[in-house]
């Protein structure tokens, strides 16, 4: 297969809405995604991931831009105000 | 009456986070002990209320589940016009306060075994029970005339949320299996529970140092209310507890049900479902203010308040 | 014959898990209760072992041992030709049936206590000596002819592979230390056994419901295998310990353990030597289907099975 | 030091692959690596991390395109057929 | 909000440094962090991660190229030749 | 003497990681055990003090912190000049072996429990006063005519590091609440004592086999020195403890708390302080050399030891 250019998604938030941004994520059509544990600070505060509620998730996805800016504009009406979000997008070349 | 020693363990935990000790109780172990006690707890309210003809618990059940609901109703007005939060704000934390503190209520239990007091074992189910009228009422607060309220998501988050799945579970495994099936677990669920509740109550000192300063932040109103409600709250599940025939113990058990205020159960259904309210108001209310002074103050205080109902 | 009430456990994680409650136990909380779970059966195979003489075992121990490599060779041509699976999901599927769970012979063992029965204490040594030997058959069918072998690896993660690994190491422990040297560790790895036991299985239930998904999309076939196969292996397990002259309990826990099926050893060691084999098949199968079958109602029947041989 | 242009090559795969993984990349001349927990979902279905056969891993190798390149080639002539694997490049860099 | 350019830096360090390296990246002016647990092997040997002494965490930090320039003179004048220390700086596109 | 089954589990780690084996404790359940260990130690030593008139411990504590205080000034010379380490390397080599390791002294108690000997209970509190003069000296030893020393941030991760924290924090509760208010613990502290012991030695074998390579990189001389340092510093304490008059069991464990070295507390210090000082180096000496030197050989030599100045 040859190198393909993609965007990888980097979405930093709160635990508690894993299972509701997976949702989103499936639901906007993403092919695949992956989820690590991280705690951090940022304009809603420190979240010290000390325990469930205070802990942040990084999900990342990689597509294509239409998916990923699919992706952006949802959670960024959704989500933004109320939650911890910082998202970013860094070009990746697939590998495989 | 001398200090029951778990708590003194909370009192290290929040020392340990005031002055910055590297301490920490990983999150997993966290969510393990919590397991561990909402397990706990449930087997040990089935396994009593296998003692009692369910049909005549139908009756009180729903006089007491009615009283309780009223707390949120209490709250919501004293934040709301009194304090001047926002709507949001105002319908979190009366959420918060009218659900309920497992380890509160466990802490409870620890003082009457210590005082040697007796009380209708039954009670533990209201724990259940109490949890999550108040979530729904505070929703509907929140939204009132408002915007629109994502209902089949909050109520499967309250009802499958983990802290009632495990105490209803645990409730019909114990009602299911009897004291003799249970025997062979009494060792880890009923043996360590208090040596559990102990590092419990550490991890909860070191999370509830880390949100007094939230706390701080939003002035005397709010840590006034946080020690105000629960006492407004015992008194009403004192009374309650007199006039249904409770005992002395189970008296006091129903106040501290009533005083106690969620901080497991409630953010998380409230981060879901009233998501524009600032978390750190409730939770620094409930587990940075009224959860210590519940477990140092209010506790022997209801107790207090039992034994003179009860003319003692 | 009451239940058992740790396989409610086991009710509760399978409920949790279909009903998308957020209950989850953690990772790290598994691996450190099959971490206790080994070492305790592996301690107290030890402390029996000790108790016979080692030579008069061996012959029987080959005995079995040899029967037992018999159940992935009859697997195996069921699932290739009946089944028209590929040959290397046949032959890792046979791989699975043919090892054994530590966890579905430790109800067995709950059971015995409940009905009071003895039983041999060193048949928790051919929990160790079954794992292997129908690992290395499934390999052996997966590659007869096709492709090389890793065997290195693979004997490697078979013999150092944690499950296999802590068994012996705590048999050779419990061995040497005997009951008196074991007594003060008795309070951890022998009273706390069943209720670790209880947690565990709500594990995997968890982990069970999320696998049922998976077997339902491969049909009927590998669902009813997952049924029959284990009956197929525990009337083995019945003769040969009815001819072997075990006891009752013996005879009924050798049943158990040549019907139970592996998840934790054996998908380790497959996806290593066995790449191309698809998982879901296999742990769907012995997890989602063959576990909780044999602990609801295989356990029942073994036990009568075994009553029976005996003229009971 | 000068800013050094390298590539970052992100892996990831099954939490069972840990130990063979780190033999191909050091055997293939990587400096260092670095590794962390994650869980997911790709062609390969959702991998809860719910348990350890269910788990996957995010290996990291920063490296010049020539290990980058002989490491993507032997991991996918190897792996990607049978097991969950995504593989992809950034542009990094390295700044110590 | 227009999509803006900014740097990610990542710094790959050991665990012990975890609350000296937060106070470092808050004096001098970062508006926020991420941490996550990572193990791995470097210059400075194999870092399991079995225990907390042999640890190590990863740390992104967000910024524009002042902050992060200032972020990595410091980071590596401090701690560079004592401590295991990599990192690394990707282009990234801020979306929220 | 016949062997603790405890220290076996150290054996079974270390052959696991000598052994490649994936047997993996993770990094949280070693968190979590260090924190029962440390805390259970600090109750019993809190509860056995409250036997003693405080006053009069205060002599006999300020002579041995003193005499331990010699440990680090002997060692660094040592290291120094016979070994022709750097400054750095020696001074934190010689805090690591002038502070003192809680698993090693619970292995100490733990053989005195197998021996039936009684020993004097407040000598816990010296496991406390003893882990922090070394670390300050080891600093002092580094810096010397050298740098800067960051001595707020040592004195801080000294103190309220997570070790001495909990041990004193321990010590308080257990002094507070007496035998009394403790006995409802007493099922998760004292009775799991040995078994969690147990898996903590598991877990340190794994990480000691990791460590074995590094030490053989150093060659004999820091071989030599992980062996005979203890020696000299049991040798120390015997005299010290037999001049003081304390009993055979007291002797042997003052022996023991001073031939031990740290490897959880100092190395986490050392880092902070002496960031140059090569890790490697002094917890492959004291974690790869000494604490198996010292439960293996050196506990039967010091009890042995004590013995013998006893006139036993
Ligand atoms: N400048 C930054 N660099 C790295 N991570 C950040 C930054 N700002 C925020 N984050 C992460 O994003 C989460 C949510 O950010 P916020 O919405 O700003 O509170 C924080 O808890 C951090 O984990
Ligand atoms: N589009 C994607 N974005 C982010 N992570 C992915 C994506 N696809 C796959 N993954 C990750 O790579 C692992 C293996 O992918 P696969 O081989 O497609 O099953 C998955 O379990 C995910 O953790
Ligand atoms: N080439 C590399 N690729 C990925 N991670 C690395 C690399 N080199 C070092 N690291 C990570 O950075 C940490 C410190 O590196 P070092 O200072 O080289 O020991 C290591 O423990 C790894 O986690
Ligand atoms: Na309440
Ligand atoms: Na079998
Ligand atoms: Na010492």
């Amino acid at each position: 297969m040859p190198v393909q250019s993609m965007l990888l998604l980097t979405i930093l938030t709160e635990a508690v809405l894993e299972d509701t941004m997976i949702d989103e994520l499936m639901a906007l059509g993403a092919k695949g995604y992956t989820i690590s544990e991280a705690r951090g600070s940022g304009t809603h505060g420190v979240r010290s991931g000390k325990w469930t509620v205070s802990g942040n998730i990084r999900i990342e996805v990689v597509g294509d831009a239409a998916l990923i800016g699919r992706i952006v504009e949802r959670l960024q009406a959704q989500y933004d105000r109320d939650y911890g979000l910082l998202m970013f997008t860094t070009q990746v070349e697939l590998q495989n | 009456m001398s200090i029951e020693p778990v708590v003194l363990f909370f009192v290290l935990g929040v020392a340990a986070g005031l002055l910055r000790s590297d301490l920490k109780i990983p999150g997993v172990i966290y969510e393990a002990l919590s397991i561990f006690i909402l397990l706990a707890i449930g087997l040990k309210g089935g396994v009593e209320l296998a003692k009692y003809p369910l049909g005549s618990l139908i009756g009180q059940g729903l006089i007491i589940v009615a009283i309780g609901a009223l707390i949120p109703l209490i709250a919501f007005p004293i934040l709301r016009f009194l304090g001047r939060l926002s709507r949001a704000d105002s319908a979190s934390i009366a959420a918060h306060y009218g659900s309920v503190s497992v380890v509160t209520f466990s802490v409870g239990i620890t003082l009457l075994g210590h005082e040697n007091l007796d009380y209708e074992g039954y009670l533990i189910v209201f724990l259940v029970l109490l949890e999550m009228p108040a979530l729904v009422i505070g929703v509907i607060l929140a939204r009132f005339g408002v915007g629109p309220v994502r209902w089949a998501k909050l109520l499967h988050e309250v009802f499958f949320g983990k802290s009632i799945y495990l105490l209803v579970g645990g409730l019909i495994i114990g009602y299911v299996a009897g004291p003799e099936g249970i025997r062979p677990l009494d060792r880890l669920f009923f043996d360590l529970f208090k040596g559990v509740l102990a590092f419990f109550l550490l991890e909860m000192g070191l999370v509830a140092a880390s949100r007094i300063a939230a706390l701080r932040q939003y002035g005397a109103f709010l840590a006034g209310f946080a020690v105000v409600m629960p006492l407004i709250s015992a008194t009403l599940g004192t009374v309650t507890g007199w006039l249904l025939g409770l005992s002395v113990g189970g008296t006091f058990l129903l106040a501290t049900l009533f005083a106690s205020a969620s901080y497991i159960a409630a953010p998380a259904a409230m981060r879901i479902a009233v998501p524009e309210a600032n978390p750190a108001l409730s939770i620094g209310a409930s587990l940075g203010m009224t959860f210590p002074f519940n477990i140092f103050l209010g506790i022997p205080i209801y107790l207090w308040m039992a034994r003179t109902i009860h003319g003692g």
